[in-house]
């Protein structure tokens, strides 16, 4: 699905991402780990284009070259992006926040798809409140709602499990799971959480300091590679 | 950093500080030289006029100053520092007035020209007092800043802040401008306070004086300089750039966010109000226009202009923006507009951080290349 | 040949001034051009100077030290508002420049490096209001003035010389607005309700500049005529109306010493002219141009009489000094720096001109210190020797403190 | 003190201009004292009669739903939200509805934003420096000096935060955990009484969790500490009494144990597997 | 007044001559000429005389005569002395037509031509003539219109034709006016039953003859008047609430049409834009550019000017756009030093294209003068019409930020750039769009204001501090906020304004909205919550 091929990245003089390879198959959960800082979000905003890069590849679907394409436009194809620190609208109210993604779908519907409400209930709820005005689990909800409204082939979630309440948190992981077995979906995720992780993902990359230092399925994620590079 | 100096005297171990402070006296020195020493045929002679225009540049770039301390350091967009600017000068313009003493057109050795003719028979009581140079002065000091104190007591303490708080800054100086305007304030209306005779017993039409003039200006720009930068390398500044970036943020710390911007606004009104009282002797004349809200937006885009931030920025700019006028105004009298609106939008796009900006990368490519050797040995 | 006559044009040619003052740094340039084709003066070309102090007060004195200290011109034309006159006052007395003001103005002022060619308040405003009082039988005054010295100064004069007249306190109104003010919704009420007591009222305006479109334009639509109550303005003639649509004005007055449509060969000729420079059929002329114009010829004549340009010789050569002005009469430079004109009270027509209705049968001239305010009507102003001072009080026998700074 | 000190000093010479600033009075109970508290925004009751006591010293875990009101009682307590009705004492002596959020600062309440606000333009070192418990009026900021025994306890923090290579580059680079990192150290600087923490956790790996844990616990005893989390292992490793809340709310109180049982608890919050 | 009576009298007699079924008469072609030379060639008093004389003449061309008199378009040939009609009169060369035959007599140098002088006294005696001639035509509304003129000039020589008047005429509001204007008369004579007639007028002539009747020496009269004024003046207070009311809304649509553009542009958006006046400005060009394209058609010019000011200053601010602000993304607070520089570019390039004097705007027929309510309260047209306007633009760009998918990415995009484009949203098109959008709705301001006040290269200068205010006073990002406090500001200025002068009124606005903004600082419509504070 996506295929990232010696990617390289710089803040300013600082060199973040490192000749950076990472293949995420489709119809599977790939999950990034690392310490902080080591540029998992800025793998993620390299994806999504709001950071630049310098040198690499990021191709899409086999044939779609994104490092050449405009922000705007990526979400065209089908990305899906639930940033860190959820990004929402906060004086739009819950249902615009939703709405701004419906340009983008294929079928041109002009209603939020039910199945986001199915999901997170609370949205519905608070349908007319404004996203800022939301606790910090509510922001996070909306956030990935609104990447759903889209109807992405690929989802980027970067730590979606963030200050949202255990049982939703697994309630996440379950339709990541769903929509991954019944949809087809691809889904990039970030997340620190082990157990988590454990659980959802099908396959896990590691990066440190800006490079990929290991990278397989979940199963092979022994202690001895987290000790070396999750801890500290 | 680490140093027990004061915080007035602490800015001097900077180097940009030294550098700025040192071609500011240099300019100084040489300007007095070459207007003293070389002959007035001389093609390096400098001219009493140029004397006088230079000491209008130092005032502006004194205003200047002022404003980029509560802009950037602080956040406040304040659109109204004009108004402490006139006030400062309005303040110095009744004791010029009040040393014509019966030297007018009417010889009333009281009131001044303009109240003679339309009919005042006494001093309103505001005036009293300006006869005395230690009063006005301290009034130079005390109009802004009062001013500024009760202001910003108000608004400050309500949290006015943002665009809010640039727009009632505008209000207030538009306000001040009508009320000035307005012939029964006794402030002699749109013809303003003029015809000035001297200062401290200097005749202010000699070139002496103007030279005088022109170094005090200097002086009181170094001054105005060092207590900004002072303030700016204190705790406080990093406080006041905290404010500016996440106000709220600070209260929770335990600063008392309204004090600070109180503070800050009051010093720099003052400030405003020095170059004001500066810039009255110099150019002869101080009116209402200088309350014009277009007058403080235009103080803003000199500092924007020369760098936002950085106080010796706001100095260029000041400087730079009103060298161009003049040459502008003189050389195309009839497109300078065009050139000046074009330097404006030429440099906000161009050069974000202004000229400031354009040295500062310049430095730190310098810097780098230094730096960069050690780096690798750490 | 040998160097030129600087002539310093010191005209606002942007911001809010520029919409008045170019007209006048044309003229001058229109003068010059024209003495240059006549060979000049002395022998000698005239050379323009021109500088632009962009409606800024301040500028205004710091350009004319400039013109006066590094341009080194011999004489200066400019400016229009009175403040910008004040504002370079103090420079031309210390260079010892001479300055040539074209515009109207409140008096109470006369310097010895000044010549005023606009109108004093003697030579527009009592005339006018004699005027309504005389030929309209006015007994109702509406004083309505932008919020500035000069209409301050020009209604206080007239309210004293109306009770004076014994007009009472109750009908005078007076009334003032800001620079540039645009909503005259509630003030044309309050004078149509203020003329709505029985006595033939009418209207004195003062009112300045870009403040003058809304203002008729509300009478206009509030139903105020000219037959009703008639406004005669100070501040309005041809190039403003050229702004108006002057349908709804029609009838309403203005008072000046000089109209574009006035008949007179002198004036078809200096139209002529201007339309040609400015290359525009509709180009516009009006009183100050004139007064620039009566200005430069005295400055020639001056020049020529005193066979130099040196400024003190001109300030005693041009004293008495006699040159047409463009509406048939002669203008002579009286002693107070003043010059006299005739004062022509005009309606306004609907192609944007004025229909002469009324004139002074001679010339006046201009003081310099009005006689109905009471801190100035003990003064005169004689620059000739032996007297030489520009506030002499007649009855303390002293002349004012400024004359000696002046000389010092 | 020197005269000139003396008549600066305007809280000697103006009763009303004293600090209200002095030392809480935890003689008789509790640090923290909520009764009845009340908020409501446009008619949604976020917090609904909250009673809530905070012992001195104690270390407390506060979960709950999202939405809970978990964030918006930590606002009440800073000052930033004003209740409809209830009070709020800190300690038997300040009333601390009556206060704005620098007096309560200064009276020792430190807090962590769940949304890690740092000063982005200010280094690292200096965000510190702000934090640090000092003399915070304007001219003891003004004069100031950077005092070695200060620089050495920013090091200190740097260390223990993990931030020391980035001491001298502005806060806004930072990674989001990086700013929760700093964000702790600043409430580390300012020494308080009571410390609010907010999500300390999220974006964080288990072994920093690990730390982050350590240092909270060490902290108590010293300090009182209130945190919010919602991740269940780190809320383990530290509690010693949990409050859940919901839907503004006290729902339980007691011990991991009991609460996690509590079927309420599971149903609203935990979910079955938890 | 005794010409006037005499005038009248004669008039009488011609009006009657003018009757349709009468057959015309008319004067030799030179006695004519005669009469037009001495009217050309008397003193002010003669003036009249002739003027009495023409009207007496019965001649059908009369009428043409005295109206070209009273617009000051008869001239004479300076060396025939031949009188001729000016039929064009600006510039240097006049086109003229014989008065006597009417023939197009070509352009003449104005040199030599001595145009015939008119002044208030004779034009107002013309009028009166007219009027008289006036009351007999079919037209109701030129009935009314000649019917009030007479009031306070009817005489002794008119009275009687009034009265005979008021028999026939069947229009109640026409026989109000002449009974009103009769009764002035019986008044003016001492009869004091006419002041019962007068009580129950709002006019301000019969104000006016009350006025002049309670200072009467008879007392009766006297006690009798001040009560009629007594009982006007309670009513008058009424309108005169109205009228305040009025003014306070018209003032208030113009700052909101002024501000409304502002409010999307940097309510909206966030672009400080110090252009906006230039804005306004072109959109008032516009209007004056139109009707120079269609002279003779200022109502159509002006209609036409609508949609043309809008794509001038939408076009402006496309340009504006792309060449600048869009690289001050997320530097907002430059987009002032940017747009400062651009509103001094336009300015002069106004005052170097087209000139720096004002321009003139003429006003349509439809759109001069007032709707009579009753005779104390009048709505002046122009105002109606940009009241109405701007309610109008305000309706339709709500409806455009609201109902519109623009309104809700544009807001997306001010509020989180990348997110936004993250989810698909065209960016870029959305801020031109928008800026676009807020320009050409400053064009719609311009074009209003046209109508309103000088269209000059300071237009802009005087309205971009107003428009801020607005805006903020509002509440930044609020359309409501915008209208509310624009009407708001208004209402206020012209409530203070007859009590404090203009001047003290608006230094005290601006001191209330320091004072207000105290209260509350972020606007009449702030947004509240965590939302607001980020
Ligand atoms: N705008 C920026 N400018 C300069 N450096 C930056 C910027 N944003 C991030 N960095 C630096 O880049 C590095 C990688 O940041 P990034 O946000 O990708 O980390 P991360 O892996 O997502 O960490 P976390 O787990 O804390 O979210 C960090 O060291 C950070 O300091
Ligand atoms: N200003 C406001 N306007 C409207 N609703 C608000 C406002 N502030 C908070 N709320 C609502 O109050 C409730 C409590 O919010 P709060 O942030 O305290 O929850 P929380 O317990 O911290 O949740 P989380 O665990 O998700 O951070 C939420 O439903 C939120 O939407
Ligand atoms: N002198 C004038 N009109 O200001
Ligand atoms: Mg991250
Ligand atoms: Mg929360």
């Amino acid at each position: 699905m996506l295929k990232i091929q010696k990617l390289n990245q710089y803040y300013g003089e600082s060199h973040t991402l490192w000749d950076l390879d990472l293949d995420i198959p489709q119809g599977q959960c790939t999950c990034v780990m690392g310490r902080n800082g080591v540029g998992k979000t800025t793998l993620m905003k390299c994806i999504m284009g709001e950071e630049t890069t310098s040198s690499g590849s990021i191709e899409f679907a086999q044939d779609v070259e994104l490092t050449k394409k405009k922000i705007e436009d990526r979400s065209r194809f089908g990305i899906g992006y639930v940033p860190q620190g959820r990004q929402i609208f906060p004086l739009l109210t819950v249902e615009e926040n939703l709405r701004t993604g419906l340009a983008v779908r294929k079928d041109g519907s002009k209603k939020i798809p039910e199945r986001v409400y199915e999901l997170f209930p609370v949205l519905k709820e608070m349908k007319h409140r404004r996203g800022g005005d939301l606790s910090g689990g509510q922001q996070q909800q909306l956030a990935i709602g609104r990447a759903l409204v889209i109807e992405p082939r690929l989802l980027i979630l970067d730590e979606p499990g963030e200050g949202i309440q255990p049982n939703i948190v697994a309630q996440i992981g379950e339709v990541i799971r769903k929509l991954i077995e019944e949809d087809g979906l691809t889904v990039l995720l970030v997340e620190q959480k082990l157990p988590f992780a454990r659980k959802y993902a099908d396959r896990f990359a590691i990066l440190d300091r800006g490079r990929r230092v290991a990278e397989g399925r979940v199963e092979e994620l022994s202690d001895q590679l987290i000790k070396k590079h999750l801890t500290v | 950093m680490a140093s027990s100096q004061t915080w007035l005297l602490r800015p001097l171990q900077e180097r940009s500080t030294q550098i700025f402070l040192g071609v500011l006296f240099s300019a100084l020195i040489v300007v007095t030289f070459l207007h003293l020493f070389m002959p007035q045929d001389s093609a390096l002679h400098v001219s009493a006029y140029t004397v006088t225009l230079l000491g209008k540049y130092l005032c502006y770039a004194l205003l200047a100053v002022a404003v980029d301390l509560v802009w950037g350091y602080l956040g406040i967009l304040s659109l109204g520092h004009g108004a402490f600017f006139a006030l400062g000068g309005y303040a110095m313009g009744m004791y010029l007035m009040r040393q014509i003493g019966d030297r007018g057109v009417y010889g009333d050795p009281v009131l001044p020209d303009f109240m003679v003719f339309l009919n005042w028979d006494t001093l309103p009581w505001y005036w009293q007092g300006f006869d005395m140079a230690w009063f006005a002065f301290i009034m130079v000091l005390l109009a802004p800043g009062l001013l500024a104190l009760v202001f910003g007591f108000l608004a400050f303490r309500s949290r006015v802040t943002g665009v809010y708080l640039s727009i009632i800054t505008q209000a207030l100086t538009f306000a001040l401008m009508l009320a000035f305007f307005r012939n029964e304030m006794g402030f002699g209306g749109n013809n303003g306070l003029t015809d000035f005779r001297e200062i401290l017993g200097f005749n202010l039409r000699s070139d002496a004086t103007r030279l005088g003039l022109f170094i005090a200006t200097g002086i009181a720009l170094a001054i105005g300089y060092l207590i900004c930068r002072g303030i700016v390398t204190s705790k406080l500044g990093r406080v006041s750039v905290a404010c500016r970036d996440a106000e709220a943020r600070t209260r929770f710390l335990g600063y008392r966010v309204e004090r600070v911007q109180l503070f800050v606004f009051v010093v720099s009104a003052m400030l405003a109000g020095v170059a004001g009282a500066l810039y009255v002797p110099q150019v002869g004349i101080i009116n209402p226009s200088e309350f014009s809200p277009l007058f403080s937006i235009e103080i803003v885009v000199w500092v924007a202009l020369g760098g936002r931030a950085t106080l010796y920025g706001a100095v260029i700019g000041a400087i730079l923006v009103n060298y161009a006028k003049t040459v502008f105004t003189g050389v195309m009298p009839d497109a300078w507009l065009f050139a000046l609106g074009a330097l404006f939008v030429l440099v906000t796009v161009f050069l974000p951080k202004g000229i400031a900006g354009l040295l500062q990368k310049r430095r730190k490519a310098k810097d780098e290349d230094t730096t960069t050797g050690q780096e690798a040995t750490a | 040949a040998e160097d030129p006559i600087k002539v310093g044009i010191l005209h606002s040619l942007s911001g809010t001034m520029a919409i008045s003052e170019t007209a006048l740094k044309d003229t001058m340039l229109m003068l010059i051009e024209k003495q240059n084709a006549e060979g000049g003066v002395l022998g000698r070309k005239l050379e323009p100077v021109v500088v632009d102090p962009a409606s800024n007060w301040p500028l205004f004195a710091e350009r004319a030290r400039e013109l006066l200290e590094k341009e080194k011109v011999d004489v200066i034309f400019g400016n229009w508002t009175s403040v910008s006159r004040k504002s370079v006052l103090p420079v031309v007395e210390e260079l010892n420049g001479l300055l040539f003001y074209p515009v109207q103005y409140e008096g109470e002022e006369s310097s010895e490096n000044v010549f005023y060619t606009g109108a004093a308040p003697n030579q527009q405003a009592i005339p006018a209001v004699d005027y309504l009082k005389n030929e309209l039988g006015v007994e109702r005054w509406v004083l309505a003035g932008t919020d500035y010295v000069y209409p301050r100064t020009t209604n206080r004069i007239l309210e004293t010389y109306l009770k004076d007249q014994g007009v009472a306190d109750a009908d005078i109104m007076i009334n003032y607005t800001p620079f540039g003010h645009s909503d005259w919704q509630s003030i044309v009420s309050d004078i149509k309700s203020f003329g709505s007591a029985g006595k033939k009222t009418a209207v004195v305006s003062t009112i300045n500049g870009d403040a003058n479109v809304p203002f008729y334009r509300e009478l206009g639509n509030q139903g105020v005529s000219a037959s009703d109550i008639p406004v005669v303005a100070f501040s309005v003639g041809e190039q403003e109306l050229s702004g108006i649509d002057t349908a709804p004005l029609v009838g309403h007055l203005a008072a000046w010493n000089y109209f574009m449509s006035v008949d007179n060969e002198a004036n078809y000729d200096f139209i002529d002219a201007w339309v040609e420079f400015k290359g525009d059929e509709k180009a516009v002329t009006n009183d100050p141009m004139e007064a620039h114009y009566i200005g430069f010829n005295m400055y020639v004549e001056a020049v020529k009489k005193a066979g130099t340009t040196d400024v003190d010789a001109i300030k005693d050569a041009i004293i008495g000094v006699a040159v047409p002005n463009l509406t048939g009469g002669i203008a002579t430079m009286m002693p107070n720096h003043h010059i006299t004109k005739p004062v022509l009270i005009g309606e306004i027509q609907d192609n944007g001109q004025f229909s002469v209705v009324w004139e002074t049968p001679s010339t006046v001239a201009g003081d310099a210190w009005s006689d109905f305010l009471p801190g100035s009507k003990d003064l005169i102003s004689d620059w000739r020797a032996p007297l030489r001072c520009g506030n002499f009080n007649v009855v303390t026998g002293k002349c004012g403190g400024s004359a000696e700074v002046a000389s010092n | 003190m020197s005269m000139f000190e003396q008549l600066t000093n305007r809280d000697r010479v103006f009763e009303f201009l004293a600090p209200a600033a002095s030392p809480v009075d935890v003689r008789h109970g509790p640090i923290l004292y909520l009764e009845d508290v009340n908020v409501s925004f446009d008619g949604f009751k976020a917090i609904n009669n909250l009673n809530l006591t905070i012992d001195d010293g104690e270390l407390r875990c506060i979960i709950g739903p999202n939405g809970a009101g978990k964030t918006t009682m930590m606002d009440i307590i800073t000052g930033k939200t004003r209740p409809d009705t209830g009070s709020v004492w800190f300690g038997s002596r300040h009333n601390l509805l009556t206060m704005n959020e620098p007096d309560i600062a200064s009276l020792g309440i430190g807090r962590k934003f769940q949304k890690p606000t740092v000063f982005e333009a200010l280094t690292v070192f200096e965000n510190l420096e702000l934090a640090m418990a000092a003399d915070k009026r304007i001219f003891p900021t003004l004069t100031a000096v950077m005092k070695p025994e200060y620089r050495d306890r920013i090091d200190e923090v740097l260390e223990m935060i993990k931030l020391k290579t980035l001491r001298d580059k502005p806060a806004g680079i930072l990674s989001h955990g990086q700013k929760q990192w700093l964000e702790i150290g600043m409430l580390l600087m300012q020494k308080p009484r009571l410390l609010l923490v907010d999500e300390p956790v999220a974006g964080m790996t288990e072994q920093e969790m690990e730390r982050t844990a350590e240092l909270l616990t060490s902290l108590a005893g010293k300090q009182s500490v209130v945190v919010v989390e919602h991740d269940m292992g780190f809320v383990r490793s530290i509690a010693r009494q949990v409050t859940v809340l919901h839907q503004g709310s006290v729902l339980a109180e007691g011990s991991m144990d009991q609460v996690s049982n509590d079927p309420e608890v599971i149903k609203v919050y935990l979910g079955e597997e938890a | 007044m005794s010409i006037f009576r005499l005038l009248a009298g004669l008039a009488l007699a011609w009006c009657l001559a003018l009757g349709p079924a009468v057959a015309t008469a008319q004067v030799q072609d030179d006695t004519a000429q005669t009469l037009l030379q001495r009217l050309a060639e008397a003193s002010n008093a003669e003036k009249s005389k002739v003027l009495k004389q023409i009207a007496e003449s019965g001649d059908e061309r009369a009428r043409g005569w005295l109206e070209a008199f009273a617009g000051g378009r008869l001239a004479t040939v300076k060396s025939s002395g031949y009188v001729v009609l000016v039929t064009s009169n600006t510039g240097r060369n006049w086109q003229v037509a014989s008065a006597v035959t009417g023939d197009s007599m070509g352009e003449m140098s104005r040199r030599d031509l001595d145009s015939i002088r008119v002044n208030n006294a004779l034009r107002s005696q013309v009028e009166g003539i007219l009027s008289v001639v006036d009351l007999s035509v079919a037209d109701h509304r030129t009935r009314r219109a000649a019917a009030r003129h007479l009031l306070g000039r009817v005489d002794t020589v008119t009275a009687p034709l009034i009265e005979e008047r008021l028999e026939v005429e069947d229009n109640d509001r026409v026989r109000e006016l002449l009974a009103n204007a009769l009764a002035i008369h019986q008044l003016e004579q001492g009869d004091i039953n006419a002041i019962e007639q007068l009580s129950g007028s709002l006019n301000s002539r019969v104000r006016a003859a009350l006025n002049n009747a309670a200072s009467s020496d008879d007392p009766a009269i006297a006690a009798a008047a001040e009560k009629a004024l007594a009982s006007i003046e309670q009513k008058l207070k009424l309108n005169k609430a109205a009228e305040t009311l009025y003014f306070g809304l018209s003032l208030g649509s113009v700052l909101v049409l002024a501000a409304i553009g502002l409010a999307i542009t940097f309510g909206v958006m966030g672009v400080i834009n110090m252009a906006h006046g230039e804005l306004i400005m072109l959109g008032a060009y516009t209007t004056w550019g139109m009707q120079q394209l269609f002279p003779g058609q200022p109502g159509l010019a002006l209609i036409l000017s609508i949609p043309a000011g809008f794509m001038v200053a939408a076009l402006a601010g496309i340009i504006i756009e792309r060449s600048v602000i869009q690289h001050l993304k997320g530097r907002p607070l430059e987009t002032l030093l940017a747009t400062f520089g651009i509103s001094l570019i336009l300015q002069q390039l106004v005052r170097t294209v087209i000139s720096p004097l004002n321009r003139t705007v003429v006003t349509p027929e439809w759109m001069s003068g007032s709707i009579m309510i009753n005779e104390a309260l009048s709505l002046t047209l122009n105002r109606l019409y940009v009241i109405g306007f701007a309610l109008v633009v305000f309706a339709g760009l709500m409806l455009i930020m609201r109902r519109t998918r623009l309104g809700l990415e544009v807001r997306a995009v001010t509020q989180n750039r990348a997110m936004a484009r993250s989810m698909g949203i065209k960016a870029t098109k959305v801020d031109i769009m928008t800026f676009a959008l807020g320009s050409g709705v400053a064009g719609l301001a311009g074009v209003a204001l046209s109508q309103i006040t000088n269209v000059g290269p300071n237009l802009g200068q005087n309205y971009i501090i107003d428009s801020f205010m607005v805006v903020v006073f509002g509440g930044v990002g609020n359309l409501w906020g915008t209208l509310v406090a624009g009407l708001t500001l208004g209402t206020i200025n012209q409530v203070l304004e007859p009590w404090a002068g203009a001047v003290l009124a608006k230094i005290m606005v601006l001191v209330m909205i320091i004072l207000f903004i105290q209260k509350r600082p972020r606007g009449l419509f702030p947004q509240k919550g965590r939302a607001a504070e980020g």
